[in-house]
């Protein structure tokens, strides 16, 4: 392979990419070079600059072809584009979290390597987005995988943060290892790893009812291993701790980032290999669609779970931990309940998520700051300490509930809708969900109990970080915006996206 | 005239509406407004009643109420029983209003009493000129209100909260029976008119049973207000209220409500024989009931209110037998001697401040009006010839005996005879004797109350003879005359019965003048106090206790029965479900241990269960 | 303007809510009267509306209908498919719901002047809920129904739990988990019908279940269509509520502030009734027909179960709260009779229950406010210190338990008519609740107005109504007496309402 | 030559990747953990280059595959040692079981 072949690709297709990593680069000397004394807090500023830069690229991205390079491995479709924009918007609201994140003890000294550390996970996501090859695929999981482990540890003086790490490390290890394992037999089976040619020679085999045992084995630990990331019962059991112990942003850069890469790479994979793949010789019904029971089960299982146990919580961060399994189970409905909306609905649904998390963690972050503890106790009597934030943290939470006039709600309207018009329709996995939205009641509007019914502790103003208040009014305001007016969202997805109908092509 | 009757109820309400806003400022002087109303109501009543002498009937509506397309009127009607009737009551009425005004002087809610008053007459007017069922109804729980008013008036004693509560909710017992027939009516025959229903009923598109049902279920109905057995405990509770109240209420107008709704829905009974005959038998055991009650009753207002639900019993009797007339007639007289009574003993009660007559005695002297007027009464409802009573209870005891049923005739005849003796026995124990002590500084009644006495007095004298075996029974013809569904209930009157009449009354007069007066015969005649005989009927049967101890406690338990379903199944439901989730929460988070390992263990049996289920699920067998 | 005189009426809250925003929390006065001040428009408007209907003009002048939502990407295939429109409109049913809402608001505010603190939120979250009763009614769109239907959920429950009783915020737990599971049970049903129907309006998925003839996204069974109706008899049956999903509905009754009771009892709970009516009627006719018997039997049980527990209680509120589940079985004793007698009696007992609820509640809440209680055992011989409120709360007994002359009455003979020629039998059952509901009210009333001076009345001297309190109470004995006597002004408007449905019920029959 | 059959390659990776998890999920070093997940990850490794040289389409993608597989595996070991040492400098310990502060 010569200088003109490399040459003749389009690396403009890469150029988010491309800046994300310059960035990071930047930062890590930058790091290096810059006195001991100097205040790295200013760093995030550049990254978030970076990741501004990125989503301006990528907009201009928006109207381009199309287009796979790298023979394959690389694809910007539509669906790339479309979730990259989710990643790199929830990113640059993490970043700025970061910037005002500032806890009593231990996380001064590694401001920096915070940065860039955080950017390489966010190239892993976005690289995962955009691949259309095996290897890139796990390359970029890995990516993402392994900076979220240090993130996550990153408060060294710090127990609690050491120790989600060590979890972290150890699960994710493990369900690498699974999910490594489930594509070692797809290539096996296939003989190649670019995931277009996989399809085809799947299709072929299947029709003729070959391997397909072996297929099913692949297709479960494909999905088991991808599970742990979306963190979805009954593999969801390392989340909780590790959201609990590790820095408020990187917590949120779990539930929102990582949890929606988690579902890229899930949807890429299965949507790709599995959907056209016939699910026995009479190829009535594909793959997927017979195998979509069990993808059910999990996010009823999730669903339940997340909602049931989270009522026991006191921790906030703890609680938001369930809560995000019981949503990723809330998602992963839309997948099993395969239909015309699930692309719709996913994308929408993670945007809303990503909305009324991030705000919801920037409350979070501020109160936990505030009183050096985690305990829901805290919020008691926001109302009087800070109204606005109150209301706003309300908001969020109301979303979270599915409350209408909020972005959860439409979310959860478009995944219903989804679930409901195939025939037969999925009414048990509906119900599950509805029911676990009424539960998840409970614990929602105990905080908000706390924070208007109870009394403050302390009657002391507080006040917001620049930065933290940006982010909740960013997320205040587009969690109304699409509760409000959903079409905004929807038609930019429709306007730009059409309808992914160059996802196989 | 007759086409501006509905004009009559109106005046009493613009004085309870009057009353009610300027109450406050008129107070005593507020009695004027309400009689200068009774009395309007009165000048038209008899205007119309001249009218409907001449003209024929009047009945006028215009739509009320539009359900589907089925239209409900309103409007008013004037025929011969409405158009006495309005005079009846506008008079009473209006005499008892003058009579309040010195009765109730001092009282403090002296105009919300009269408001009262307006209230009420208002409602019973309304009941009369109501031209269908419906709009009878309405005025009839009116009416109800009105009562249950003006019993509570002393809303401060128990006694009077507990009467008054018992009134309306007695009374509203029969009334849903009213409710009932009515709706039933109306699926029947399509409207709550009342000559739409007689026409069905007469042409027979109504079947024998609904009849008698509908019959049935309206006569519970009169059977509630009227104070008939099993319905009647709440009567002589009701004298708690206020004596005025007493004579207007339960006496002369409300009370015969229920003969007036028998009378007005005859046509219909009268298709039924077998609502006949519970009409006429619960009469005839009213009548007997109550007066072996009011033999030993010592409140003098008691005693007249159990001599008033027998009288009412007469009335039952009297049109169960299809004595349409005799009932009617014996209505009105009823309606002038009772109410003569009450206002004389509201007058004795004036001036000697109790109730009790075992305390009074001698008043004869002392009351040189209200002794005599109250002989009147006595005479009257005793059924001695010449006064109005005799000749409308010859009228009754000659319909039950044409009827042919003579055991209900014998009843009636012993009823007469015990009537005779327990108002004798009242009279002779309150006038005749020597003065008691209590009985201290007695005084006459001032003129404002023996003016409406009087009237009274002359009225309880000459009413009987508009309807007369000798001088012609003119009401009779008039009442009957032109309407179709009606034959005069007056055939031959054998002259022994009248005969035989008399003799028992004389007899219970001179029985009473025996033990009471003369004293020749002991007055324990009954075994005294304390024998078991005179418990009984001294506690009336025990019928209050009876339904304390049936229905009140069973709705109780009932409703703590529904308690206990409330508190243990539908709550114990719903803490099952949430205990079960919380438990669910419990098991959930117990598991999150915090041992890393087991995490991944789990995580593996959950990929292993899956495996499984597709091994199972057929994925092997590829 | 017109197509815009429905918005301004459902949102005119809401601009008070901005005003009230600028007001400072300190100053009492102005918050309480901007506060009151804020529900007049829509009052105003409401009046307005139906004085011009009356006056013959066609309601249909007045809705407004926008493009809002669409879900998918299908504006190729059918622009309407899977849309959400922004959709208004009154009919004369909705307009008289519609009334009684600003009515109620506005003295509910008015009652709300007692409230003792943090007045500027109370009256927010209270403007809030009245914005979310008013849209309740005027939806066009089951969606838009939904997210009126859940709006007023939040407010209420802040309203409860912050500024109820002694158990106020297990009172607004129990508000909110059962409203939120019938919510639930009914955003199922709405679901089902929008994702297989692909419209939401109810006039098009009435026409679309009954006619057909109509190419659905997804079949919808005729099974589906009675599990549907009794979804949404389920999700209904916990707001009206219907036995026995009413016990959380006893608590709100018992902590929540007087006034929110007064919006509960007044109109929260007639969502339900409306619901029933709007959806179940509307769109399911025929299946309704078939379960009328249960609608009816349940109805029975509601009346007499409410009655009897009522007779037992000791506290006044919970007498009331329980009359309230016997009243609303009166509504449903007429739906189950399912003729026009019937319908417009339930209707006519939603509004009268709804006044007449307000109105004692009121009561409640000046007499809890002079004496601190309202256990029966320590009243009693109110009328010495109370005449004018023991006589108006004896008016509201008397209303309440059907007294002629009132609008209790109509509604109560109605319903019993309509049953009483489809199921004798029952109604006959029935009627017995007549007489309970007069024992538990005379006895409850009696016993704190009439009799000896209780406990806790005799301790303390407390005043009459005063000038401000007398508003509410003449003007909601205004409206009862007037429907009593002249029931016309209720039946009018209803009757295109109850021709629509009978036409729906007919048009199966045959 | 070619005698050995690709299947008991496929066998010998997943007893391979079985021991790995076992030890894994049961060992209370955490050395030994991470060691056992390597023996997990290398199972892969000889999945994907008996894949490549014997499997029913052989490519050399397997075995490029392979070569990230390594690295990435290098990768993860030494992040995790990195970890624990940070965690034993605080706790003193390397036993996986003694890492339960975070619970419930």
């Amino acid at each position: 392979m010569n200088a003109d072949t490399l040459l003749s690709y389009q690396w403009g297709q890469m150029a988010p990419e491309f800046i994300i990593l310059g960035v990071a680069a930047l930062l890590s000397l930058l790091d290096l070079f810059l006195p001991k004394s100097y205040n790295r807090r200013s760093l995030a500023w550049i990254a978030l600059v970076g990741i501004l830069i990125a989503v301006l690229s990528l907009i201009g991205l928006f109207d381009s072809k199309t287009a796979s390079i790298l023979h394959d491995t690389f694809r910007l479709d539509s669906f790339g584009k479309a979730f990259k924009l989710i990643l790199l918007i929830g990113a640059a609201c993490v970043i700025v979290l970061a910037e005002s994140y500032d806890p009593r003890e231990g996380f001064k000294k590694y401001r920096g390597e915070f940065y860039y550390l955080f950017l390489t996970g966010l190239l892993g996501a976005m690289v995962m987005t955009s691949s259309g090859d095996l290897i890139t695929l796990f390359v970029g999981l890995e990516l993402l995988s392994v900076s979220s482990y240090i993130l996550a540890g990153m408060r060294k003086k710090h127990a609690g943060s050491n120790e989600a790490a060590i979890k972290y490390v150890i699960n994710g290890g493990i369900s690498t290892a699974i999910t490594l394992f489930g594509m070692s037999y797809l290539y096996g089976l296939t003989g190649t790893t670019n995931l277009m040619e996989m399809k085809d020679v799947m299709t072929a085999q299947a029709a003729s009812g070959q391997y397909m045992y072996l297929y099913g084995l692949a297709f479960f630990m494909v999905l088991v291993g991808l599970s742990f990331k979306l963190a979805s019962a009954p593999f969801h059991m390392w989340a909780p701790d590790v959201y609990q112990g590790s820095p408020t942003p990187v917590t949120a850069f779990l539930s929102v980032v990582s949890k929606t890469a988690g579902f890229v790479i899930l949807l890429r994979i299965l949507l790709t290999l599995f959907l056209t793949m016939p699910g026995d010789e009479s190829q009535t019904f594909s793959f997927l669609e017979t195998h979509s029971i069990y993808i059910s089960c999990l996010a009823g299982i999730s669903i339940i779970a997340g909602n049931v146990i989270a009522l026991r919580q006191r921790n906030i961060k703890r609680m938001f931990a369930y809560s995000s399994i019981a949503h990723a189970g809330y998602i992963l409905v839309a997948i099993s309940a395969l239909g015309y909306f699930t692309f719709d609905a996913v994308w929408f649904y993670l945007m809303a998520y990503l909305l009324m998390n991030l705000g919801a963690f920037a409350v979070i972050q501020l109160i936990t700051d505030a009183s050096n503890s985690e305990d829901i106790a805290d919020f008691a009597g926001l109302y009087r300490r800070s109204p606005l934030l109150a209301a706003g943290f309300a908001v969020f939470i109301l979303s979270l509930a599915g409350i209408p006039g909020t972005a959860g709600f439409i979310g959860k309207l478009n995944i219903f809708m989804n679930a409901l018009m195939t025939d037969p329709g999925h009414f048990v996995l509906a119900s599950i969900m509805i029911g676990g939205t009424v539960i998840s009641y409970f614990y929602y509007f105990g905080i908000m109990t706390q924070m208007f019914f109870r009394p403050a502790a302390t009657t002391e103003k507080i006040k917001v970080p620049a930065g933290i208040g940006t982010v909740v009014v960013i997320a205040l305001a587009g969690t109304i915006l699409f509760g409000v007016a959903p079409n905004t969202a929807l038609d930019f997805l429709h306007h730009n996206f059409g309808s992914f109908n160059d996802f196989l092509k | 005239m007759m086409e501006n009757a509905w004009i009559i109820p109106l005046f009493p309400l613009i004085s309870f509406l009057l009353l009610l806003l300027l109450g406050k400022r008129l107070k005593e002087s507020s009695a004027y407004i309400g009689i200068a109303f009774t009395l309007f109501s009165l000048i038209f009543s008899l205007l119309v009643l001249g009218d409907r002498f001449t003209s024929p009937t009047y009945k006028t509506g215009a739509e009320w109420l539009k359900i589907g397309d089925v239209r409900i009127r309103a409007g008013f009607e004037v025929n011969q029983l409405n158009a006495l009737m309005l005079v009846i009551v506008s008079l009473v009425s209006f005499l008892v209003h003058m009579y309040s005004k010195g009765y109730m002087q001092g009282e403090k809610r002296f105009s919300v009493f009269y408001a009262y008053l307006g209230l009420f007459t208002f409602a019973m007017l309304g009941l009369v000129i109501s031209p269908n069922l419906l709009q009878l109804y309405v005025f009839w729980e009116l009416v109800g209100l009105g009562s249950f008013l003006l019993i509570g008036f002393y809303f401060y004693k128990e006694e009077a909260k507990q009467a008054a509560k018992k009134a309306f909710i007695m009374t509203r017992i029969g009334d849903v029976g009213l409710f009932i027939g009515m709706i039933l009516l109306f699926w029947e025959t399509g409207s709550f008119e009342y000559d739409a229903i007689f026409k069905a009923a007469h042409e027979g598109n109504l079947s024998e049973g609904m009849i008698t049902l509908t019959a049935i279920l309206i006569f519970i109905g009169a059977m509630g207000k009227s104070g008939q057995f099993p319905l009647h405990t709440w009567l002589p509770d009701a004298m708690e209220g206020p004596t005025p109240v007493s004579a207007l209420i339960h006496a002369a107008t409300m009370v015969a409500a229920g003969v007036y709704l028998v009378a007005s829905m005859f046509p219909l009974f009268s298709e039924s024989s077998t609502a006949m005959l519970i009409v006429a038998a619960t009469g005839a055991f009213t009548a007997i009931f109550a007066a072996s009650i009011g033999l030993v009753q010592t409140d003098i207002k008691r005693v007249l209110a159990y001599s008033t639900v027998s009288q009412l019993g007469y009335m039952m009797l009297a049109l169960g037998t299809a004595g349409y007339v005799a009932g009617v007639f014996h209505l009105m007289t009823h309606a002038f001697f009772k109410a003569l009574l009450f206002l004389a003993a509201g007058s004795v009660i004036h001036a000697v401040h109790t109730q009790n007559i075992e305390e009074m005695g001698g008043l004869w002297k002392k009351l040189r009006i209200t002794g005599p007027l109250f002989l009147i009464g006595t005479l009257a409802i005793s059924g001695v010839p010449l006064f109005s009573g005799f000749f409308s209870k010859d009228e009754i005891l000659v319909s039950a005996w044409n009827h042919g049923n003579y055991f209900l005739f014998l009843l009636a005849l012993i009823a007469a005879f015990f009537t005779a003796f327990y108002m004798f026995r009242l009279f002779f124990l309150v006038f005749a004797g020597v003065p008691k002590k209590e009985a201290g500084n007695v005084h006459e009644s001032p003129a404002s109350m023996t003016i409406p006495m009087l009237v009274l007095g002359v009225l309880a004298i000459v009413s009987g003879y508009v309807n007369t075996p000798w001088f012609g029974t003119f009401l009779g013809d008039w009442l009957t005359k032109g309407n179709t569904y009606l034959e005069h209930g007056h055939g031959d009157s054998p002259v022994w019965i009248m005969l035989a009449a008399t003799i028992v009354s004389l007899a219970g007069i001179i029985l009473a003048y025996l033990i009471y007066s003369k004293r020749t015969i002991s007055r324990d005649w009954l075994g005294g106090q304390g024998s078991m005989l005179h418990n009984i009927l001294f506690n009336k049967y025990y019928a209050d206790e009876f339904y304390n101890l049936s229905i009140v406690r069973l709705t109780g338990i009932l409703g703590v029965f529904f308690s206990y379903i409330d508190r243990f199944i539908v709550e114990g439901l719903v803490s099952l479900v949430t205990g079960t989730v919380q438990k669910l929460g419990k098991m959930g988070s117990r598991m999150q241990t915090g041992q890393v390992q087991q995490y991944g263990t789990i995580a593996f049996f959950g990929l292993a269960v899956l495996l499984i289920l597709f091994a199972l699920t057929g994925g092997i067998f590829e | 303007m017109n197509d815009l005189l429905l918005s301004i009426l459902v949102f005119s809250p809401l601009l008070g809510i901005l005003v009230l925003c600028m007001i400072s929390r300190s100053n009492e006065r102005a918050v309480k009267w901007a506060g009151i001040l804020a529900t007049v428009p829509a009052l105003a408007l409401s009046l307005f509306l139906y004085s011009s209907y009356l006056g013959g003009s066609d309601l249909s002048a007045f809705s407004i209908k926008l493009d809002w939502i669409r879900f998918g990407n299908l504006a190729d295939v059918d622009s309407k498919l899977f849309a959400v429109d922004y959709e208004l409109a009154l009919d004369g049913f909705a307009l008289l719901m519609v009334l009684l809402t600003a009515v109620l608001s506005t003295l509910a505010a008015i009652a709300s002047v007692s409230i003792s603190k943090e007045w500027k939120g109370y009256f927010m979250l209270f403007l809030l809920l009245e914005t979310g009763m008013l849209g309740v009614f005027m939806a066009q769109n089951m969606v838009l129904f939904f997210i009126f239907f859940e709006i007023t959920l939040i407010p209420a429950f802040f309203l409860i739990g912050k500024w109820g009783y002694f158990e106020k915020e297990k009172a607004a737990y129990s508000f909110l988990i059962y409203n939120g599971f019938g919510s639930a049970v009914l955003l199922i049903v709405i679901m089902v019908l929008f994702a297989r129907a692909g419209t939401s309006n109810i006039e098009a998925l009435s026409y679309i279940i009954n006619v057909g003839g109509v190419s659905l996204v997804a079949p919808i069974s005729e099974g589906m269509k009675y599990g549907l109706l009794i979804a949404l008899l389920i999700a209904f049956g916990v707001k009206l509520p219907i036995f026995p999903l009413h016990t959380w509905m006893l608590r709100v009754h018992v902590q929540a502030p007087p006034p929110i009771v007064m919006l509960h009892a007044g109109v929260l709970l007639k969502i339900g009734a409306f619901g029933l009516i709007r959806f179940g009627l509307g769109i399911f006719p025929e299946q309704f027909k078939d379960l009328s018997v249960i609608i009816a039997v349940l109805g029975v049980i509601n009346l007499l179960y409410g009655a009897f527990l009522a007779f037992i209680q000791n506290e006044f509120k919970m007498v009331l709260a329980y009359s309230s589940i016997s009243h609303m079985g009166i509504v449903l004793i007429g739906l189950g009779a399912l003729n026009e007698s019937g319908i417009q009696g339930a209707i006519f007992q939603v509004v009268s229950h709804g006044l007449i609820a307000a109105l004692l509640f009121f009561l409640v809440g000046v007499i809890h406010e002079r004496v601190q209680t309202t256990a029966l055992p320590n009243l009693g011989g109110l009328s010495h210190n109370m005449p004018l409120t023991s006589g108006f709360l004896l008016a509201g007994a008397m209303a309440s338990l059907g007294l002629p002359g009132m609008s209790g009455f109509i509604s109560e003979f109605m319903a019993f008519l309509g049953l009483f020629k489809t199921d004798p039998l029952l109604a006959g059952i029935g009627a017995l609740g007549i007489i309970i509901t007069a024992v538990y009210l005379l006895r409850a009333v009696m016993g704190m107005t009439f009799g000896r001076q209780g406990a806790s009345v005799r301790t303390r001297l407390v005043s009459d109504l005063n000038a401000l309190e007398m508003v509410p109470v003449l003007v909601l004995l205004a409206f009862i007496v007037t429907i009593g006597v002249y029931p016309t002004i209720l039946s009018n408007p209803l009757e295109d309402t109850i021709q629509l449905i009978m036409t729906g019920i007919r048009g199966q029959a045959g | 030559m070619n005698s050995v059959p690709l299947s008991a390659y496929l066998v010998l990776a997943l007893i391979l990747f079985c021991i790995g998890l076992y030890g894994a999920l049961t060992k209370r070093n955490a050395v030994i953990v991470l060691i056992s997940i390597e023996l997990m990850l290398n199972a892969v490794n000889i999945n994907l280059v008996a894949f490549s040289k014997l499997g029913t389409a052989p490519s050399i993608s397997g075995q490029i595959f392979t070569l990230f597989t390594i690295t990435v595996a290098a990768v993860e070991a030494a992040v995790g040692l990195a970890i624990l040492m940070s965690l034993y400098n605080r706790r003193k310990t390397v036993n996986v079981d003694e890492m339960d502060q975070l619970k419930h």
